[in-house]
């Protein structure tokens, strides 16, 4: 990879990393309603995704994917606070805040939305790649799944069909070792996602989710195996979420300090960027930039109206009105 | 099996024939759906069909049987037996564009894919703001009366009765079957059509051509004036049996045969009911919580000083299907139910 | 967040005492579960509970804290996210004699386990002759009105109110929360136990011992003799207060809290309408097939002669429930739309 | 193996076929209602998991397992004769003609009831399995299941909470090649099962479900394996069922010819009979008894009476009774 590609890697991080902490101070503030579920110590995995889908891809994003939805509206769209505006239920919303954080979606940059009844779109990803196929067009179909999401009976059903129809689904389980409270190698038969996923003859690989170069590496070849008709590709990344849960922190300390101090996926890219002489004023310039961005975002969203009343009736059919109060 | 050949909007009274004969002429309702997806896949160049046993083998009802050869596998899909798979394909491909039509082989066996439906196929062009559609059909076999049991044998449309976004089709006869099927593809709405399976041989002289029944209306399948019957799928046969057995004792009933039952033609139903002023509701599936319900609760309020009397619901009995015939009959609406509301209706 | 106190029979009228002191002496609705299921896992040896989250964790809403460290993970058991399992599980447990209690972190994720509750907990009792019972109880969390979005905030009892063999059962108040769970618990009948998100921080005097609200009965939440309000969940303490707003203008209302859905208390139901010949019917869900459906109908029907005009139906739009709260404002009904229904029916 | 109960196998096998041939007959001839689909070229399978099944522990059956079935009720309630009348919907039958052909239960015997959601009782059996591990008893819960329904996703969910608990359950997939009329080896990413089920860590077998002695060992050890308490068992029986589908054979002539002509089971073990020495009549006596036992359960079945009309509208709740017409 070269030094430019891995500094266009780096603002995709830091620009995540904004975009979640801005989100997570608001949150608090009371200014983002409903649940928040943060991408935050996941950064390298989503930006080495985005990378490499194109907006005529499709990906369903996780219930943690703010940052690649941001990304994919940021580059294809050229109107990231969009995305933040639909977080804070607002008109100018990608989904005009009917969706919010589960259900942001803009297929136009390739966002075919979050279904939060978490890994229904493994069956729901299948019908994507399958048109893709029919019409000979060299899309990805790309799922992001957590690895708590591998519990649903669809993993196999979709698996499965992918398998027998060489569809170009790419798998991207987000492996963060816990769903909620549950410890990834007491909720499955292994720790390892991709043990499960050898009987389908799908190739699949594990990988270290917070190393941006060899995510975005192992991304592309994902991706190109895809594109070229070759059928399914299955990718693990290792990874840690920062987010704990309700009651706090749970997580042993070791396991928490590993994570956050010396394996955050920011501080490895920095420490590669350095080794290839890329200046501390560069990054942080690039930092700087891409935080003011998401303020620009933020108060954007703030800014923005709430959403006409009578969008609340629209378009729950297409071939029928509903009636009002 | 019943044998009809009421048309959409105005019934043809049927003249009767040699059975020998009618069946030469005139065509089944299987045979009508049939002709329905032929025809819909040579105009649709983005519809596909998929399901379990559907391709080679032409479905278990034979209703696909001949697509495959004519069109190929890319376009008519055997699949595993995967529900929940089934659906998601669909609507992934609704969601670019396609138009897929998906086969379940009993309509019980929804439960495995109701998530999808319900949470997916149904909200999406809601939740999204209109960015996507899901113009998707789900087929499926309903309905009870040939010892199929408890997971054979069930009507379902209580179990989406009340989901917003998603529409339920529900012929009575070939005519319809074909031109309900035919208007549910071209929709732009997800569409869960629903095939009684005792209906599948009756008969009737269907169109050879491209027609469309009009999703979400009703038809008066008979004109009466005494007592109104408001019924779907299998029932509206009953109805129309029982309501000629009433016309000797001097009662002029008419049919309404729903047709669509989400979002249902109230304009039909209501117009008949505030006619007549007495009405009963017919469906095969259990009482509470029924579409009898609706349809009852929707009448009374609108139709309170019009009505002479409650409405009548004939329904299935609040118990699963049962396997033994004998006891299937004590749990199904008959003509018999029907008519004994008919006359209880026509005292008030 | 709603504070009620109504207790099974009768209502005894909230003294104001300042916010601080009563979170200090009273049982929130949570809690009021929480009791419940600690008691019951004293009593029934047989009894486990499982789902995701439950153990360690407590629970997403708190309702099993602390059950882990009493009685073990044996008996208190975490899960993937695989909710047909879990039910299957339930199930399977229950055949064999045990008292499974599941959870169910959402209602809207009963879609994954509809087979499993429809076709295998409600039939088994009868399709299998009554050789096995099913006495499990499946909780989960449902509702609106936190902006959680079209996944997160159904209100699901229309999914299963046409599905003879399940017991319906929603609470409105910790009190009644309490004796139904308990009551669910020892019941030798499936129960899906609906408790809405909106009423978890309710409080009130919550008795500490072991007592049963018997499945299968309303209560006469608030007596009045001019307008009936059936409400169930939520509704009930949105219709306590109107009915107080109403009684403010001479119009004495009477507030019918359904606690068990399916199968429903009629005569309470019914002999409330007949008093008073004017009702409201109140719910959260959408209209049409909807639990107000089946009471307005069943009403209707019943007490024909008695009503003074027609029922009045207060329920959430036909839509999905949008994340943005002024959207989900204007689809879910609250307060003011239970005071102008009652209105309607005053006047007939 | 020794001869003896080589021959109480074969008896059993003929057992399963004299029922399946004179059901058939019957159905042909308008006795029997509803659908119908025989195990009929699985008898060694069948014969191999009734043999090591007790009455305490439990099997789901599925829509192939009357000959199953008819073995517990006759092996362990001496009354094999009320599943036939239950196929007749006979008030006699196991549960009053209430379950007929595809919901045939007796937990007296271990039979728990086929769920013709094909498969759903994957997640079902979970539970039995859990409650014996809960009360520490030794007991196989056993689910029989066709190569198609490893379509479900059940078959995920249910393999990875019966490894992580470490369930005391059989899985007895009957692989008879094709799922109505698709070919096992189109439907799955694997026409081998097994290797479907290697990544959940649970010991598996694919064998020869033809061979009634090779079935029955192996059988014989997964349950072994399973009541020493450690954890779940996959067998994987290659077979071939003889029932075509509706609109008659379909498979290829040399694959009829084989399993019909050159690898029937019965076929099988009477050669292995005969290489033991048992005699020809022996065999045939063996044979007849068992035909005319079908043949007198089939006499009950038919004398029988309808179920009271009573029974429609009983056991819907315990706590309630139903409105009647
Ligand atoms: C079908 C379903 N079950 C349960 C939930 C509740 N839920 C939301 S996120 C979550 C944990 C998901 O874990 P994982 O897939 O590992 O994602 P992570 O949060 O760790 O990124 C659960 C149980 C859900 N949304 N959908
Ligand atoms: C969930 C579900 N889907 C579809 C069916 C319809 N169906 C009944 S048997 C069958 C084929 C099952 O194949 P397999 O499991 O291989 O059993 P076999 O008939 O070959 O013994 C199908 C599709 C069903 N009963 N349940
Ligand atoms: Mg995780
Ligand atoms: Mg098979």
């Amino acid at each position: 990879m070269d030094t430019p590609t891995l500094i266009g890697l780096y603002r995709d991080m830091w620009l995540i990393r904004a975009f979640e902490q801005g989100l997570e101070r608001e949150f608090e503030k009371g200014n983002v309603p409903g649940m928040l579920h943060t991408g935050l110590g996941q950064e390298a995995t989503q930006a080495a995704l985005a990378h490499h889908l194109k907006a005529s891809d499709t990906f369903f994003p996780d219930h943690r994917c703010h940052g690649i939805n941001a990304l994919a509206q940021h580059r294809y769209g050229g109107d990231g606070e969009r995305i933040m505006a639909e977080l804070f239920g607002k008109a100018t919303g990608v989904c005009s805040g009917k969706g919010g954080s589960l259900h942001s979606a803009d297929p136009n940059v390739g966002n075919f939305g979050d279904n939060a009844v978490e890994g229904s779109y493994m069956a729901t990803v299948l019908g994507v790649a399958l048109a893709a196929k029919i019409r000979s067009q060299p899309n990805v179909a790309c799922a992001i799944i957590g690895d708590g999401t591998v519990g649903r009976g669809e993993f196999h059903e979709s698996l499965n069909m992918a398998a027998i129809w060489d569809l170009p689904v790419l798998y991207a389980c987000v492996n963060n070792g816990y769903a909620i409270s549950m410890p990834v190698g007491e909720g499955h038969a292994s720790a390892d996602i991709v043990d499960m996923v050898k009987g389908y003859g799908i190739p699949t690989r594990q990988l270290d989710g917070n190393h941006v170069i060899e995510a975005a590496e192992e991304v592309g070849e994902a991706v190109e195996h895809i594109r070229s008709g070759k059928g399914p590709y299955f990718l693990e990344f290792k990874t840690w979420r920062w987010q704990g849960i309700f009651a706090g922190e749970f997580r042993p300390e070791a396991e928490v300090k590993y994570w956050r101090e010396d394996h955050d996926p920011i501080m490895l890219a920095t420490e590669a960027l350095a080794e290839r002489g890329v200046s501390q004023s560069e990054l942080y310039t690039v930092e700087q930039e891409v935080k003011e961005l998401i303020e620009e975002w933020i108060s954007f969203a703030m800014e923005s109206p709430s959403p006409d009343p009578a969008k609340a009736t629209a378009d729950v059919y297409v071939g029928w009105e509903v009636a009002t109060r | 099996m019943t044998d009809t050949d009421t048309v959409p909007a105005k019934p043809a009274r049927r003249e009767r024939k040699p059975r020998q004969s009618d069946k030469v002429r005139k065509t089944s309702f299987t045979q009508a759906l049939n002709n329905a997806l032929d025809l819909a896949m040579a105009k649709h160049d983005e519809m596909f069909v998929i399901g379990e046993d559907i391709a080679e083998m032409g479905g278990d009802f034979g209703v696909t049987k001949g697509l495959f050869n004519k069109y190929g596998g890319e376009r008519v899909r055997d699949t595993p037996l995967s529900e929940a798979a089934i659906i998601g394909t669909c609507a992934g491909a609704a969601m670019v564009g396609m138009r897929p039509v998906a086969e379940i082989m009993f309509a019980d066996f929804l439960g495995e894919c109701y998530d999808q439906i319900v949470n997916n196929v149904a909200k999406m062009h809601y939740m999204f703001d209109g960015q996507f559609t899901a113009p998707l059909v789900i087929r499926t076999a309903c309905g009870g009366g040939f010892g199929g049991g408890p997971h054979h044998s069930q009507s379902v449309e209580g179990w989406f009765l009340n989901v917003p976004g998603i529409v339920i089709v529900a012929p009575s006869n070939p005519v319809d079957a074909k031109g309900l099927l035919l208007a549910s593809i071209d929709s732009d709405d997800p569409v869960l059509f629903l095939e009684h399976k005792a209906l599948y041989r009756s008969r009737a002289e269907v169109p050879p051509d491209y027609y469309t029944t009009p999703l979400g209306t009703a038809a008066v399948a008979r004109e009466g004036s005494d007592v109104t019957v408001v019924a779907s799928m299998r029932m509206v046969p009953m109805a129309l049996a029982a309501a000629e057995k009433a016309s000797e004792q001097g009662v002029s009933v008419e049919v309404v045969d729903l047709r669509t039952i989400r979002p249902y033609d109230a304009d039909t139903v209501l117009s008949s009911a505030a006619k007549t002023g007495r009405v009963v509701v017919a469906n095969e599936a259990p009482k509470i919580g029924g579409l009898g319900s609706e349809l009852s609760a929707r009448i009374s309020e609108e139709c309170f000083s019009e009505l002479s009397g409650p409405v009548v619901r004939v329904d299935g009995l609040d118990t699963p299907i049962p396997f033994s015939v004998p006891l299937e009959e004590v749990v199904l609406p008959d003509e018999a139910a029907v008519s004994a509301a008919i006359a209880i209706a026509a005292q008030y």
